[in-house]
């Protein structure tokens, strides 16, 4: 079974703090692996080590077959990120803002259409600058975003926060469908009701690293008053 | 030269020897000796001629003694920014922290040799001109170069990781130093082609004897000294950067220590 | 200021600074090196 | 090359939306030629010799703002990720936003000369040369700032960077372009072509360069 990710003792640094300490992780093909762990365990760098975004100091890390250290812009072609941030110009309206991610990519405007009507964004909205849209609707503009590039791999980081019901339900289907077309996606998420049914494979990140927590770990309790990481004043990610 | 081990960022495998620190205490070493002595006998002896032994010059007089400092300055400065493009295509090509550290080293003291540069240009202005400043093609481009190097100090000196502030330093290398030669020609147009009496003679072929051996003595010591100050900067740099990372290897292995207890303290955040 | 002065200035400013520049360089670098591990020190 | 149309369209629609370009750059760039004569006091015929030389340098100041905000537009809202994962050439990018700027800075060039024209009552004698100082000057602003724009929109103290950066890179265009205003406006004898010919040298230079470094500036500056 080809590995879509495999990760082995990777290091990733933000500045000096080690945000990844020694991380292993394989995600076969077509696998919807759910990433679970407190705030600051390092889920967010591991999605950008993932996408090629964030430098691998040492370790091993291959996605889609690409040697992360060495050459880790090939892969970002073929890989989808979904992050806090919305990705979006403000000032541009949604349609403009998905026709030119869409093209940027090669895809077809249509393609960039269709998604927005996937992800049901109104179509009163279509000609609405972003920067007047509601963090939500923002959500499922850059999902469609993200969607009209057919990634092979998707990095979603928390997808559901800021979605009301129906458009959690959508993204799911969405999921769903992309991993039965040969997709991958890892998410991290902190709705583990919901995101449990959706995952095949649930794992752990706790402390930079990857921990196989069995299929039904108890969930977590409220981590105590957190200790100031021990590097001058980079802040580590969620 | 012992070329660094291909991993790029700051990360080297853990669990280094920790055996009493024996290493030398100090950057100097023994090639580092041979050159400071050299340095010192050298300036000695230019000091000797340029100052007191040479004749005065025909047609500079007693200003010459300037110039047999402030030439080989105003060289090696320009040496050192071509130093620091080389080593930061380097850098853009083989990403290892060596090419990164050696480019900004050299950066410094050619900012540093810059502004003796222009120190020196005011004094021989005064004395030949009667003013410390006048617009003249060399000092203006002189001034001109060195804020485009200030600007890559300054960023330098912003907190970054290791591999953004070394590829936007490499770039900025690069750019500057480009703009060397245009800046030249655009200064001469700008001053019009006459050839007013300018600091900056090539070492002139009518100088002899003593003048001339003064003259190349003095290009030569300055390329030791240069050699020299380099070699204890990036030293100073490099290990600035390993005192950094001694915090690294503690901070992975309290983070993993984090994993062995997942529900107490939490991540660090 | 006589031409002579401004001379001797230029000497001594040029190899003041310099000689001020290395000593910092120096004792930044034997501070540096007290923290940092034996195996770290690499010489070119 | 389809790239990079790609990104020029939506950069000027996002000038074209927000109208910061001329809804304050241009007013901005027309309050520093008042300035000017307010400060240079219009009777004593300074102004008509400092012309060219105050018109580049409010060029200058206005492409640093223009420069400022076409990259901060990217910085923002992880779009800086987005665009690393696009799949669009760096060089693709580069030549987009170099483009736009350009532009842009032709149109403030534009009002701008015709306001010193009236403020200054000066007379561009030979427009052919005029627009070609202009043309080659402004392409050269715009290829070595989009360079030092891009990395310093990702740098915490950015904005107070940028002009210290780039405006001493830009002495040679400022020196071509004020001669050959100098003499387009008939105030310097002497050919205007060679001040056309340095400007082209920048312009191409920092062009290719900029294609060149735009790649690793992306990837993970």
């Amino acid at each position: 079974m080809e590995l879509a990710v495999h990760l082995r003792d990777a290091v990733a640094l933000l500045g000096r703090f080690p945000a990844l300490a020694g991380a292993d992780l394989d995600v076969a093909r077509g696998e919807v692996v759910l990433l679970r762990g407190p705030n600051g365990a390092g889920k967010t760098t591991l999605l950008r080590v993932c996408a090629g975004l964030a430098a691998v100091s040492s370790g091993v890390a291959e996605v889609l077959g690409v040697d992360l250290v060495r050459h880790r812009s090939a892969i970002r072609r073929r890989v989808g990120l979904l992050g806090h941030a919305t990705y979006l110009y403000d000032d541009l309206t949604v349609t403009e803002n998905v026709d030119f991610w869409a093209r940027a990519a090669g895809a077809e405007v249509a393609d960039g259409r269709r998604a927005l009507d996937r992800l049901e964004v109104a179509s009163r909205l279509h000609d609405l600058p972003v920067h007047t849209l509601s963090a939500g609707q923002r959500r499922r503009v850059s999902f469609a975003a993200m969607v009209a590039r057919r990634p092979e791999l998707w990095l979603l980081d928390e997808p559901h926060a800021g979605l009301d019901a129906s458009g959690r339900d959508i993204i799911d289907g969405l999921v769903r469908e992309a991993a039965s077309v040969g997709a991958t996606v890892l998410f991290a998420s902190h709705e583990l009701d919901r995101a449990d049914d959706v995952a095949d494979r649930t794992v752990e990140v706790v402390g930079g690293t990857v921990v196989t927590a069995p299929q039904d770990a108890p969930p977590l309790d409220a981590p105590s008053p957190l200790a100031a990481p021990p590097s001058e004043g980079v802040a580590s990610d969620a | 030269m012992t070329v660094d081990n291909p991993t790029t960022g700051a990360g080297r495998p853990p669990g280094a020897a920790s055996e009493p620190p024996t290493g030398p205490p100090t950057t100097g070493s023994t090639a580092t000796r041979v050159l400071g002595v050299i340095t010192l006998v050298g300036i000695a002896a230019l000091v000797l001629l340029g100052v007191f032994l040479t004749p005065a010059d025909a047609e500079l007089g007693d200003t010459i003694r300037i110039l047999y400092m402030h030439v080989p300055t105003v060289s090696t400065a320009y040496l050192a920014f071509v130093i620091t493009a080389i080593a930061s295509v380097m850098y853009l090509w083989k990403r290892t922290e060596f090419w990164d550290l050696f480019a900004a080293s050299s950066a410094e003291l050619g900012v540093l040799f810059f502004a003796l540069t222009i120190l020196n240009g005011m004094l021989w202005g005064k004395i030949t001109w009667g003013v410390f400043w006048r617009w003249e093609p060399r000092l203006t481009t002189t001034a001109v170069l060195m804020l485009t190097y200030v600007g890559y100090l300054a960023v330098r000196q912003i907190p970054n990781d290791t591999r953004t502030r070394g590829t936007i330093s490499a770039v900025i290398g690069i750019m500057a130093v480009v703009n060397i030669p245009i800046t030249h020609k655009a200064v001469d147009w700008w001053r019009g082609l006459h050839q007013e009496k300018t600091i900056f003679g090539t070492v002139d072929p009518d100088m002899k004897g003593l003048q001339l051996f003064t003259a190349y003595l003095g290009l030569t010591v300055f390329l030791v000294l240069f050699a020299w100050l380099l070699i204890h900067r990036f030293r100073v740099a490099w290990l600035a950067e390993r005192a950094a990372d001694v915090g690294v290897d503690a901070a992975i292995a309290e983070r993993r220590a984090e994993r062995a207890v997942p529900s107490s303290a939490g991540g660090a955040s | 200021m006589s031409d002579t002065a401004y001379i001797a200035t230029a000497w001594i400013a040029t190899f003041g600074s310099l000689g001020l520049y290395s000593l910092w360089l120096l004792r930044r670098g034997r501070k540096l090196s007290r923290s940092v591990p034996p195996d770290e020190r690499r010489w070119l | 090359m389809r790239d990079a149309v790609l990104v020029m369209t939506k950069d000027l629609r996002l000038e074209w939306r927000s109208k910061v370009g001329i809804g304050q750059v241009l007013p901005f760039s027309l309050l520093v030629v008042l300035l000017f004569a307010f400060a240079l006091d219009p009777e004593r015929g300074v102004l008509d010799r400092v012309t060219s030389g105050l018109f580049w340098v409010v060029v200058l100041f206005s492409s640093v703002l223009m420069i400022e905000r076409a990259f901060s537009v990217e910085a923002a809202d992880g779009i800086f990720d987005a665009l690393r994962l696009s799949g669009l050439a760096p060089a693709a990018i580069y030549a987009g936003k170099v483009a736009a700027l350009a532009v842009q800075l032709l149109a403030v060039e534009a009002v701008l000369a015709v306001a010193v024209a009236v403020f200054y009552d000066t007379t561009f004698r030979t427009p052919v040369l005029t627009v070609g100082v202009a043309l080659v000057a402004t392409v050269g602003i715009a290829a070595a700032g989009a360079v030092y724009g891009a990395l310093a929109a990702r740098l915490r103290s950015g904005t107070t960077l940028l002009p210290l950066l780039l405006l001493p890179l830009l002495a040679p265009v400022l020196i071509g372009a004020t001669r050959g205003f100098e003499v387009a406006l008939g105030r310097e004898a002497g050919p205007g072509w060679p001040w056309v010919a340095l400007l082209g040298i920048f312009a191409v230079v920092y062009l290719t360069l900029g294609a060149l470094l735009f790649r690793p500036l992306l990837e993970d500056a």
